[in-house]
């Protein structure tokens, strides 16, 4: 795995000024990890950046979303933690 | 005429959508007009297929599915924001009827109130 | 900075973590997330300092919340765990004040007519925070959505 | 439709209101926005028929409060409101229990160690906000803002 | 005064999607009342509509906004609860 | 290097910012080294002539003018932001830098934080 800057945690929805912010603070080597309503950005008009994204499959499953072709990586809470401690830093959105 | 329930933020991530929920049922239990707008995000209350075992909370669609049996007039979702968060009548789940907030949709209720 | 964030040091010993918990049980989804989290750190062998609660997260520890019977009782399902674990749990005292929730010191203090925190909560001030900030390998921040 | 929010029947009586407030204190200012107007509303003459509490606007009830001496204690301030105007405050019971908000009635029901409802508040169902939309001339709602 | 029909009472940022999902919703008849973090809308890029639009006294002063060529009538609570009557309807966003 | 605290909420109408505010006095007490980001709409915690009389609440901007003297290493005001609600470096009180919230600027702090 390449090296992880920021791990950015996003559990807002795509509506919500908070996201927007997040995706302009998003640096080459950082990744987002959609949790709770931040999943809602996998299928909104709102293009989410080329940097690698991550879904909790618990919040897609809840939002009747399915885990493939939403262009995210589905994560359990474990890979969360992983996730986490992968990075150097983590925001919380 | 009657009361128009706004909802416009996503399920689960909040609770404000499940109280709303609780005035319109309120309100067709006292016999008073009543209808559902998903507005905004608040429009993914109505897709199809949600699986809530991983979050420990009750899903919302039986609540939905019984809203007509206890009264509820109209489930109604704006027709924009449908588009942008890519649901249509087939992902939607049954019932809800596609309309596009704006003045004259409103005028058409005597009041029109959010849960928070 | 003497913050253990950086690498070399953390990368060799026990992985730890500080909590922060700002957003309330039945108005966000903030501490089921926080829990679920909990819980898959403690499974992977890696240690949680302390859980914080900031805000309106400081609502988790009240011991009068009667969930319905259908729905999960969170402040109990985060007691029980921290319980288990051992693991301090801890509401900010400005936040917990000004919101209504305190403990057998602070309504003698403030002389109110009861107290609602339930154990094994308690109420300390930031510095606390500051300490799991600076002492842990990370500090992970649990806001409400919207 | 038996509302009373039509016109011609509004205009010749006193008018009157029933708010909801769905903020809480020290989070949101709702209930600050909502006591300037309510008094607004009794020094125009106009009659407030009730208050209800809805969502976290519940925390408005509690009794535990215990503000910053230089901050306003908003519970307290609109207690003393309610009580000079006889005005009745309700918190929606499913809102209050989910949040740990209970009477002394509540508090036996569900086993609780203390109660910590504030007076005059009461604790009713949604059947009163219906009654009060129906009654009044105008509801109005006080939401947390952002 | 011409008719009202419908008072929005908007407290929510112009950042906050609600904010324009009110302005969606505006009819001609209509009138806005900006209060709390709603008076914002006065010095925001965000164009109000070309309703008639209030905005309360006390939230602007407490957030250093001046009552003069904000494009909105500044009013007090009395006024604001004139408003409510005078209305057909008031929506509180 | 430190902690950036980031306000991206108005004053008065919630108290996100407040508590925001008192993590960075919480960590300037312990001799963290911190500063403070104001986004979006949170840059009009920076206007000058704040009166709050007629909210009953406590104006912020003794606050904010003590944070230099109790440690908080810089004010920074996203520049878009500020532009978008038209304030300027003469409309703000003294001590805010303008700055640009974005990749870079994050990188120069360890850790960035909201209180909500």
């Amino acid at each position: 795995m390449n090296r992880l800057h920021t791990l950015h945690i996003l559990n807002k929805t795509p509506d919500h000024p908070r996201f927007s912010e997040c995706l302009g603070t998003l640096g080459p080597d950082d990744a987002v990890a959609l949790t709770e309503n931040g999943v809602l950005g996998l299928v909104s008009s709102k293009a989410l950046s080329s940097v690698q994204t991550y879904a909790l499959a618990a919040d897609l499953g809840a939002r009747g979303l399915s885990e493939d072709n939403l262009g995210a990586a589905p994560i359990d809470y474990a890979e969360l933690v992983n996730l986490t401690l992968q990075a150097e830093r983590v925001i919380s959105w | 005429m009657g009361m128009l329930i706004i909802i416009d933020q996503p399920p689960y991530g909040t609770w404000a959508g499940r109280e709303a929920l609780d005035m319109a049922f309120a309100l067709a239990a006292f016999d008073q007009p009543v209808s559902l707008l998903f507005s905004g995000a608040g429009v993914n209350w109505l897709r199809k297929a949600q699986d809530t075992a991983g979050i420990e909370q009750k899903s919302v669609e039986k609540n939905l599915a019984a809203a007509p049996i206890f009264g509820i007039k109209a489930i109604l979702a704006d027709r924009a924001a449908c588009e942008r968060y890519n649901l249509d009548i087939k992902t939607m789940i049954d019932g809800a009827q596609l309309t596009d907030a704006n003045a004259e949709l409103m005028a058409q209720y005597s009041q029109a109130a959010f849960a928070g | 900075m003497t913050h253990s964030t950086t690498h070399a040091t953390t990368r060799t010993a026990t992985p730890s973590f500080t909590l922060v918990i700002t957003g309330a049980p039945y108005s966000s989804q903030a501490p089921q997330t926080a829990l679920s989290f909990a819980k898959a750190t403690v499974a992977a062998g890696h240690t949680i300092d302390r859980v914080f609660l900031y805000g309106d997260g400081v609502h988790l520890a009240s011991a009068l919340v009667a969930a319905p019977s259908d729905e999960t009782h969170w402040p109990k399902r985060w007691a029980a765990f921290l319980e288990e674990h051992e693991i301090p749990g801890v509401a900010c005292i400005a936040s917990a004040l000004r919101r209504g929730l305190v403990d057998g010191d602070e309504q003698k203090r403030y002389q109110l007519g009861a107290n609602n925190l339930l154990k094994p909560f308690t109420i300390a001030g930031l510095g606390e925070w500051v300490e799991g900030n600076i002492k842990s390998t990370r500090t992970i921040y649990f806001h409400a959505g919207a």
